[in-house]
């Protein structure tokens, strides 16, 4: 175990050094930089010159690649775990992402929370009883919920339940304008509220989190719902369940492990969504200006802020790898047989 | 044979279980068993007969008011007065498991793959006795011991995919045993067994029977086992029963038509071969010497699948191969025909040594040799037309005997796939059919039809005949034997069925773990095994005779279970399990010695002579 | 090379595909679904009834006899614009589908039936591309290409392809275990030709699955890039972009011009689902 | 939400962005929402008198150059010595800043100090004292060799301080542009104690702390709260010189959908909001509780064709383009009637703006008879670009013009491009072919300004030449302009160069348009200011 989690770490490094210098290079050609907007219109060709020396944009890319990775002078590099400074704002990315990632972690958790509590019992109940109503129409939900975009979805919740109704807060953020922030310490603002002891705060962000949530939920529900019906549905027909009926196991022990044998697919697709909507769930995060991660990275992209998109591009893909990792590790915990790999 | 005397148990009529006009359906559609009436008396051992499919497993899972998800289950099912069927989850469950015990047809699935063996046991027993958990656990090490694990303490923490085959069905046995049922459901329990762990398995289920009293409902498709085991016997077919008998009875005058026909299938005899005669290795058109081979598993351990095997197979001749599951046949037979590379020895084929040609050269040469595997249904593309199939060897080697493909016109080739077809009995009908259309004994016949197209003077066939049901296989057997005479190619025969063997080859080499162990004639080796395992296997072929019963005479058995091919024993690989074993078996390794008579055996008690310094 | 490639909507026997199509009534939904979308992308310019890219109408006009679907803040007509926009958003995902199945399923078969090092390196790094968030690898494409359909194609190839070549590996990897392999070998056969002739055509079952199901989701990032500013360029009808103009108006009461081209992509990514959840339970089993 | 606005004097303002840093030399001093930030916090040395209000109670400001046009702020009063061309300032005194430090000359010095040392990512304190003429602010800061550049960084005797309270500043010239530069926010003075506080050892002029924690100076706010990417918090400075602010709390919110502003501050959960779409002004326009009010400032839509691309570098095309545009539908589609036609390049608020004399009116015959004398032939490759960013405003416009365009048979195909690539473009590269555009406001108050900024061929130093417009006319109109000090001809001379623009179609302008605001009606006393930010003290809010 220790060995293959090893294993995977050294080519986990290998690909996340490979990602970052493809990026690196990838940006390097993009067709535009940040130097006009830096400076505005208002200003000299001199002042531009200036100004893109002071991104080291005048030097050659690999000589720009060293400054990133081993850094210059006092500044330092990514290999001693600075992820530099955000060109837009001046912040340094680290805690630009710092602020974004624990937004979009709240958001998607939660998303994942509320799917999954529709979709684990409802799965659960049609692989017991296929082909009835109850299969029918959750089959035809599973098949509907995926197949609008899911920013359509928000807008269209925003536009009845908030401009119609007036039920929902304003797509504004996390809390309401005049109600002031909890300190921050973990950046999620449910989290935070409880640990400053901040009822208040804490309802009033998970108003403003009721909508994103369902849009994501209703959009994640359809395939999570899908694979726990097949997955179910191939651990009850299985043999071990049927011979633990037959030795007369009490019922909980046979829900317990039948539950835990369809456990793994679900987990596996699951994480897999999971890592892709840290980065996927820009288009909800938009919709209700959350600020997450998404929107973080899409403005940097907009802005050819260079830094922050490579620091982002660093994050989300070693957060994935790490999930895809502990993932396997969880897998192996669940099931003896995947522990030979 | 009239004397129909009774079975050595005598049947008390005391009735353990009664059902009546049962039906399973899955979903929509037909039943799976419909009106299925059974009644089971205490101490009685009950076959349940009938081909694939026909709702055995079905009717015997509905006896425990069971169905596979997602079927229901109707009727009345009476234990102890009570309907099985009307109980409450919490009756039923205190019935299942205690007083009726099941053991499956496919024991590893059975199992939960995701607890360890260990747990299971203490659990079901836990389920049914209020005992605390660590006298659950030294139970489960007494009852694991009872069905005959060595080290059985250590086997409590294993997974049941560390196991072997027999080894989970052994742990199956003890849980379902553990609460000494009054009655057991044995589902097929030795399908995926080799025959000599069978015949142990099965004397132990009879021992059991015959010591506690209670009742087996033993569902099979074998009748030898039949025979051997039960005491009275129910026919299936369809879903329905179709005939009820005793056992002696029902061997001496079969009511049913489909009982004939498979009793007929199994008594029949095609020995018509040519009288056996050992040639000179000169002629030999196979000629393999000191092949090895192993396999590297993927957690890097070493797995030795053939070990120094040498065998010759003079032109024309039938060499059958037998041998536990797991011994190194089919490795064997795959490195003759070179689809896979050996690690030491040398394969010649018609004198040329085929191991030393590069793949590029050795391809034309594939027209000369040809294999057939176990499953036809695997070995044809499930997307292509039988017409297809046959015609690809044709395409890449034309007609065969050395005439390039290029000169072989359209016409030729569909003349020779019709020969073909003809040649192995397949109507004309099925040319444009894709192989889901068939049924295994036609798969199998594609399969040789496609292995016949180049006109090859050798064939390894290994185990054409296992995956077929019993009609098909006699069929098979007989159109083999008869297809060596009218062309004259030589075989390699593996199989583990000792009966197929014996109507189709000349000589037989028996394996055990990844050696040859004896090797000779078919007389030699049939009629006077010399090799203590080759005695246990032959005695443990179960014979379709309730006459010449196993249980009534003395056996040869063979204890415990076969080492792990990875971990293999430092002396005689078989002596854990020989009852001849003495400690220089357990030293020394054996090598295989030419007798007086022209047989060899691997065993210095039986050939003692020539052992010179190795 | 022989291998059929996996083409949607043009079922090898139309026959039989009618014939299931009249036992599923999803099916028989799906397929008119995906029939129409393919219309629209042909012929749906033709047949609008106004441009789809001038203005023909006072601006936000509400959806009335001469604006089936009113019009939008620029004054372009919302069904003209709606029907006319298959022929980027179907064509794009359907080729981009077929793109990435092609691709890999090539990928995924020499990774799977010749199992070298570098079929390894195949592997992991489809695996960081799997991991690599797709809003910007999509926006840096589009970026660095400029905003237009083949650009967009080529991202969303690039996107999609690592999910053919992992199933079509995991399928190989079952498949080159089977006999009819070994049979083809000992046949003669040189790997080439048992990987091509004999192994691909076996292992396309997966990539067909998600051949469909893949199109759903090219036409949901499609629009998902619209909206994120990354999409192709206006006034090109796309839904997408028309959604993602028009959602300010929302506010204003003006529903229109955002929800039909939203029901307009529900209803076809539906479509394709429909037909690939049947293909499922053909081919899948 | 509402029970915590209710507070008397507390009000939201909702913007698409809030400030990214307060160092106007910093990295975000180009963005609007950041210059918002830097004017509420920072004090300049002088202003703009104001003048009355608008019909639409939008308050206005002299502009000019004479002394008369502008009112002392941290300078009380002033005097100029047109022989040695030294200003000479006399301090306020008890002037203090949110920290407490007390206003006096060393700040002064200190600000110009910082902005000549060209330290920080964007030089834009240096770049408006060159513009202003003020000695020793040359390039050489700029340049190559880096021990001279680092020598000329060094403030000399161009900016001394005379006593605590009094400073004198050094032009090179006589420049009429001193003053209004002064003005603006880039020229905004630090509180040099607080400043010298947070400084380090690689960044002695506290360019970090500046833009990420906190500018401080003299202004009517302090900073309170500041959570970038979503709000920034200020609280009224109870020490500003000129009496605490009546708006005593504002929240500064992002929100990046103009559509949910509106929805905001139509569910009175913000007081103001900026930068709606004209067509969601026209919305609420007559909504409860809500008022819109606007001013046509300096703020126009042109469309730009580049000189050096073909067909634009034909005055022929670029003329049938100006007579194809249909004007009216522009400004009453794209901006709902708030908007007139542009009769000039430069704002018409500006000081020397003229109405050139030749004007272009919508006559389609006019233009194909033009691109018939100009032997155009339609290739179809124009690419139009625009601000993707500014998509809901340009869309429907440049949706027109494309098909105005297609009129007189002028295919182009619509381009937006983020407003990053648009500013590399359109700035650095210089490429952009053909553009929609409405964010270029000189913030110079001043026709020769933005004639200089825009017009001047680069060669005779134009700054910002971003159509390659070049025109031996109009560079010598303005070597004159330069050193211009009588008012009267300058304004002649401006004239003739607008009439030069307008004849050579230097920029299309198309409309002025107005800069408008929606805001709570209990809200009073909003003035535009140059840059477009409101000043908050200038409110009052009566909830
Ligand atoms: N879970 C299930 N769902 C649907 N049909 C089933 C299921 N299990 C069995 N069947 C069908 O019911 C019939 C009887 O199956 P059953 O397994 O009882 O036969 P069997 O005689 O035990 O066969 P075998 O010898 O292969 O074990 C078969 O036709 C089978 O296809
Ligand atoms: N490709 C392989 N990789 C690893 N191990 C293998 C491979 N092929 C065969 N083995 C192992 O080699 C041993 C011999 O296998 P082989 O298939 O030759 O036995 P067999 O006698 O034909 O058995 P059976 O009767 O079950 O077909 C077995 O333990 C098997 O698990
Ligand atoms: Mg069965
Ligand atoms: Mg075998």
């Amino acid at each position: 175990m220790t060995r293959f989690v090893a294993r995977r770490l050294v080519i986990a490094v290998v690909q996340v050094a490979a990602i970052t210098i493809a990026v690196f290079l990838l940006i390097r050609a993009l067709p535009a930089d940040p130097v006009a907007t830096r400076v505005g219109f208002n200003a000299s060709p001199d002042v531009y010159r200036k100004a893109k020396a002071d991104l080291g944009l005048d030097r050659s890319t690999l000589s720009q690649l060293g400054t990133y990775l081993g850094g210059s002078g006092t500044e330092r590099g990514l290999l001693a775990g600075n992820l530099g400074t955000s060109w837009a704002s001046g912040s340094t990315v680290a805690s630009e992402i710092g602020d974004a990632l624990p937004i979009t972690l709240e958001l998607i958790s939660l998303s994942f929370l509320l799917a999954g509590a529709i979709a684990i019992p409802l799965g659960m109940r049609t692989a017991r009883r296929p082909g009835k109503a109850l299969d029918k129409a959750v089959f035809g939900y599973g098949l509907f919920a995926g197949a609008a975009p899911e920013f359509w979805w928000g807008l269209m919740l925003v536009f009845v339940f908030y401009f119609k109704l007036g039920w929902a807060p304003a797509p504004l953020g996390r809390l309401s304008p005049q109600l002031q922030a909890p300190t921050q310490r973990t950046g999620a603002i449910l989290i935070d509220s409880l640990l400053a002891g901040r009822l208040d705060a804490f309802w009033d962000g998970l108003r403003h989190l009721i909508l994103p949530v369902v849009t994501l939920a209703f959009v994640l529900s359809g395939p999570i719902m899908k694979m726990v019906r097949q997955s179910m549905t191939r651990v009850l027909g299985s043999d071990f369940v049927l011979y633990a009926q037959a030795a007369g196991l009490p019922p909980r022990q046979v829900s317990r492990s039948t539950l835990r044998a369809a456990f793994g697919p679900v987990l596996t697709l699951t994480s897999i969504l999971y890592g892709f909507m840290l980065g996927g769930a820009v288009l909800v995060e938009s919709v209700f200006s959350l600020g997450g991660l998404g929107q973080y990275s899409v403005k940097s992209v907009l802005e050819f802020n260079y830094p922050s998109i490579q620091g982002v591009v660093l994050v989300i893909t070693v957060l994935s790898l790490v999930i895809y990792l502990v993932l396997d590790v969880l897998l192996a915990l669940l099931d003896p047989r995947a522990r030979h790999r | 044979m009239t004397d129909v005397s009774t079975p050595s148990s005598a049947v008390d009529q005391e009735v353990v279980l009664e059902a009546r006009g049962v039906c399973v359906s899955y979903g929509e559609g037909t039943n799976a068993v419909s009106d299925f009436d059974l009644r089971i008396h205490r101490g009685e051992i009950v076959g349940l007969l009938g081909e694939s499919g026909c709702g055995k497993t079905s009717a015997a899972l509905a006896l425990m008011g069971l169905a596979r998800h997602p079927g229901r289950v109707s009727g009345s099912v009476l234990y102890d007065n009570r309907n099985l069927l009307e109980m409450s989850d919490a009756e039923l469950r205190d019935i299942r498991g205690r007083s009726i015990g099941l053991i499956t047809q496919k024991p590893r699935q059975s199992l939960n793959p995701l607890l360890t063996i260990g747990t299971q046991i203490s659990r079901v027993f836990r389920a049914h006795n209020r005992v605390s958990k660590e006298e659950a656990q030294t139970h489960a090490i007494e009852l694991l011991e009872a069905v005959g694990i060595n080290d059985a303490s250590r086997r409590l923490t294993a997974y049941p995919h560390e196991l072997s085959g027999g080894m989970a069905q052994r742990a199956l046995i003890s849980m379902a045993m553990s609460s000494r049922p009054q009655l057991l459901i044995a589902d097929e329990p030795t399908s995926g067994l080799d025959v000599t762990i069978q015949a142990q398995f099965l004397d132990r289920m009879w021992e059991r029977a015959q010591a506690t009293g209670s009742a087996v409902l033993l569902v099979t498709q074998d009748l030898g086992i039949i025979a051997n085991y039960c005491d009275r016997i129910v026919v299936m077919a369809d879903g329905r029963v179709i005939e009820e008998r005793t056992v002696r009875e029902f061997f001496l005058s079969p009511q049913q038509e489909y009982s004939k026909r498979i009793l007929a299938v199994q008594s029949a005899d095609t020995t018509t071969n040519p009288a056996a005669r050992r040639l000179e290795g000169s002629d030999a058109l196979v000629e393999v010497k000191a092949l090895s081979k192993h396999f590297v598993l993927p957690d890097k351990r070493r797995l030795q699948a053939v070990q120094s095997v040498d065998l010759s197979i003079p032109a024309g001749h039938a060499v059958g191969l037998v041998g536990e599951s797991g011994s190194g046949k089919t490795t064997v037979g795959r490195l003759l025909v070179r689809l896979l590379e050996p690690d030491a020895g040398t394969v010649l084929f018609a004198g040329r040594d085929i191991t030393a040609l590069d793949a590029k050269a050795f391809r034309p040469q594939r027209a000369r040799m040809q294999i057939v595997f176990q499953d036809p249904f695997d070995s044809l593309n499930p997307r292509w037309t039988v017409d297809r199939i046959v015609r690809e060897p044709l395409d890449l080697h034309g007609l065969g005997r050395g005439e390039p493909a290029s000169n072989t016109t359209h016409a030729e080739k569909q003349q020779r796939i019709a020969e073909l077809l003809d040649l192995v009995g397949l109507s004309p009908d099925t040319r444009n059919r894709k192989a889901a259309a068939l049924s295994a004994g036609e798969q199998q016949r594609v399969c040789l039809a496609r292995a016949l197209a180049t006109q090859p003077e050798f064939l390894v066939l290994d185990e054409p005949t296992s995956a077929l049901p019993p009609a098909a296989r006699v069929e098979m057997v007989k159109l083999l034997a008869d297809l060596r005479r009218r062309l004259g190619i030589s075989y390699l025969f593996i199989s583990h069925d000792l009966w197929t063997v014996g109507q189709v080859c000349d000589e037989v080499a028996v394996m055990y773990l990844s050696q040859i162990v004896e090797q000779g004639t078919r007389a030699q080796v049939f009629e006077h095994p010399s090799h203590p395992y080759t005695q246990a296997l032959l005695d443990s072929v179960l014979l379709p005779d309730p006459t010449d019963r196993r249980v009534d005479r003395e056996r040869k058995d063979l204890a415990g279970e076969i080492p792990s091919p990875v971990d293999l024993p430092a002396g005689c690989y078989l002596a854990g399990r020989c009852p001849l074993v003495e400690d220089r078996c357990r030293a020394e390794r054996q090598e295989l010695v030419t007798m007086g008579d022209g047989r060899s055996v691997r065993c210095w008690k039986v050939a003692p002579a020539t052992r010179s310094a190795s | 090379m022989t291998a059929t490639a996996p083409t949607v909507g043009h079922p090898k026997r139309p026959h039989r595909l009618i014939a299931a199509a009249r036992r599923d009534p999803l099916l028989t939904i799906g397929l008119c679904i995906v029939a129409l979308s393919i219309f629209l992308a042909l012929f749906g310019t033709l047949i609008a009834p106004k441009s789809p890219t001038e203005p023909t109408g006072a601006p936000s006009e509400h959806p009335s006899l001469s604006h089936w679907m009113g019009t939008d803040a620029s004054g372009l007509d919302v069904f003209s614009q709606v029907i006319s926009a298959p022929r980027t958003d179907v064509v794009l995902a359907v080729s981009a589908a077929l793109v990435s199945s092609v691709l890999g399923t090539l990928i995924g078969l020499t990774a799977g039936y010749f199992r070298t090092w570098w079929a390894e390196v195949v592997m992991r790094i489809s695996d960081v591309l799997q991991a690599f968030p797709v809003f910007i690898l999509g926006m840096m494409l589009v970026a660095l290409s400029g905003r237009n359909t083949g650009n967009l194609i080529v991202a969303l190839s690039l996107l999609y392809t690592p999910i053919f070549i992992r199933l079509t590996r995991a399928e190989v990897l079952t498949q080159r275990n089977r006999s009819y392999v070994e049979s083809a070998r000992a046949m003669g056969n040189s790997e080439w030709k048992i990987a091509f002739r004999h192994v691909l055509p076996n292992s396309l079952a997966p990539s067909l699955i998600q051949l469909s199901v893949t199109v759903g989701f090219g036409i949901l990032l499609t629009a998902g890039l619209s909206y994120v500013g990354a999409g192709v360029r206006p006034p090109t009808p796309e839904w997408g972009l028309m959604i993602s103009s028009s959602a300010n108006q929302l506010i204003l009461g003006e529903w229109w011009p955002s929800v039909f081209p939203g029901l307009a992509i529900s209803f076809t990514v539906f479509g394709f689902a429909a037909v690939g959840n049947a293909i499922e339970r053909r081919v899948g089993g | 939400p509402t029970r915590a606005a209710a507070a008397a004097g507390e009000i939201t303002v909702l913007a698409e962005d809030i400030p990214a840093g307060l160092d106007y030399d910093g990295p975000s001093a180009a963005i609007p929402t950041s210059q918002t930030g830097m004017v509420n916090l920072m004090e300049p040395l002088v202003y703009y008198k104001t003048k009355p209000a608008n019909s639409e109670g939008i308050g206005l400001l002299s502009f000019g150059f004479a002394d008369a046009n502008f009112e002392g702020r941290l300078a009380e009063s002033w005097t100029y010595d047109p022989k040695t061309f030294t200003w000479t300032f006399k301090l306020r005194k008890g002037v203090k800043g949110c920290g407490g430090a007390t206003f006096n000359a060393d700040d002064v010095v200190y600000t110009f100090a910082r902005a000549k040392s060209v330290s920080g990512a964007a030089p834009i304190g240096w770049f408006l004292s060159n513009v202003a003429s003020i000695a020793n602010f040359t390039p050489d800061v700029l340049g190559a060799d880096k021990a001279k550049a680092a020598e000329a960084q060094k403030l000399g005797d161009e900016v001394k301080k005379i006593d605590d309270f009094t400073v004198a500043i050094k032009q090179s010239a006589p420049n009429k542009l001193f003053l209004p530069v002064l003005t603006i926010f880039g020229l905004g003075i630090f509180d040099k104690e607080t400043m010298e506080k947070n400084k380090t050892a690689t960044d002695p002029w506290s360019h970090e702390f500046a833009n990420n924690t906190n500018v401080p100076s003299f202004g009517p706010y302090c900073l309170d709260k500041w959570t970038k990417n979503s709000e920034f918090v200020v609280k009224g400075n109870t020490d500003y010189y000129r009496g605490a602010p009546k708006v005593t709390r504002v929240v500064y919110r992002k929100v990046p959908q103009s559509s949910n502003r509106l929805a905001a501050v139509q569910r009175g959960e913000a007081q103001l909001v900026e930068r709606l779409t004209p067509k969601e002004f026209d919305s609420v326009r007559k909504a409860k509780g809500v008022k819109v009010a606007g001013v046509i400032g300096n703020e126009n839509l042109f469309v730009h064709m580049n000189f050096k691309t073909p067909p634009f570098d034909n005055v022929k095309v670029r003329q049938a383009v100006a007579y194809a545009l249909d004007y009216k539908k522009i400004i009453a589609n794209g901006y709902f009637g708030q908007a007139t036609k542009s009769k000039g390049p430069i704002p018409s608020s500006y000081p020397g703006f003229s109405v050139s004399k030749n004007q272009y009116d919508t006559n389609i015959e006019k233009a194909k008879t033009l691109l018939k004398e100009a032997g155009y032939k339609d290739k179809g490759d124009i690419l139009l670009s625009y601000v993707s960013e500014k998509q809901s405003i340009l869309l429907p416009i440049a949706t027109q013009i494309k098909a105005d365009l297609a009129k007189v048979g002028i295919k182009v195909k619509l381009d937006p491009l983020p407003q990053t690539q648009y500013g590399d473009r359109q700035l650095v590269k210089k490429d952009l072919q053909f553009a929609l555009n409405d964010q270029e406001k000189p913030i110079g108050v001043d026709a020769g300004y933005a004639t200089l900024l825009f017009f001047v061929s680069s060669e005779k130093g134009g700054l910002n030449n971003m159509v390659n417009y070049s025109s031996p006319k109009v560079d010598d109109l303005f070597a004159k302009v330069k050193n211009e000090a009588d008012d009267k001809t300058r304004n002649t001379e401006l004239a003739e160069i607008q009439d030069q623009l307008m004849a050579d179609l230097a920029w299309l302008p198309v409309v002025e348009l107005k800069t408008q605001w929606a805001f709570s009606d209990k809200l009073t006393g909003l003035a535009w200011h140059p840059d477009s930010s409101i000043r908050w003290n200038d409110l009052k809010y009566a909830g």
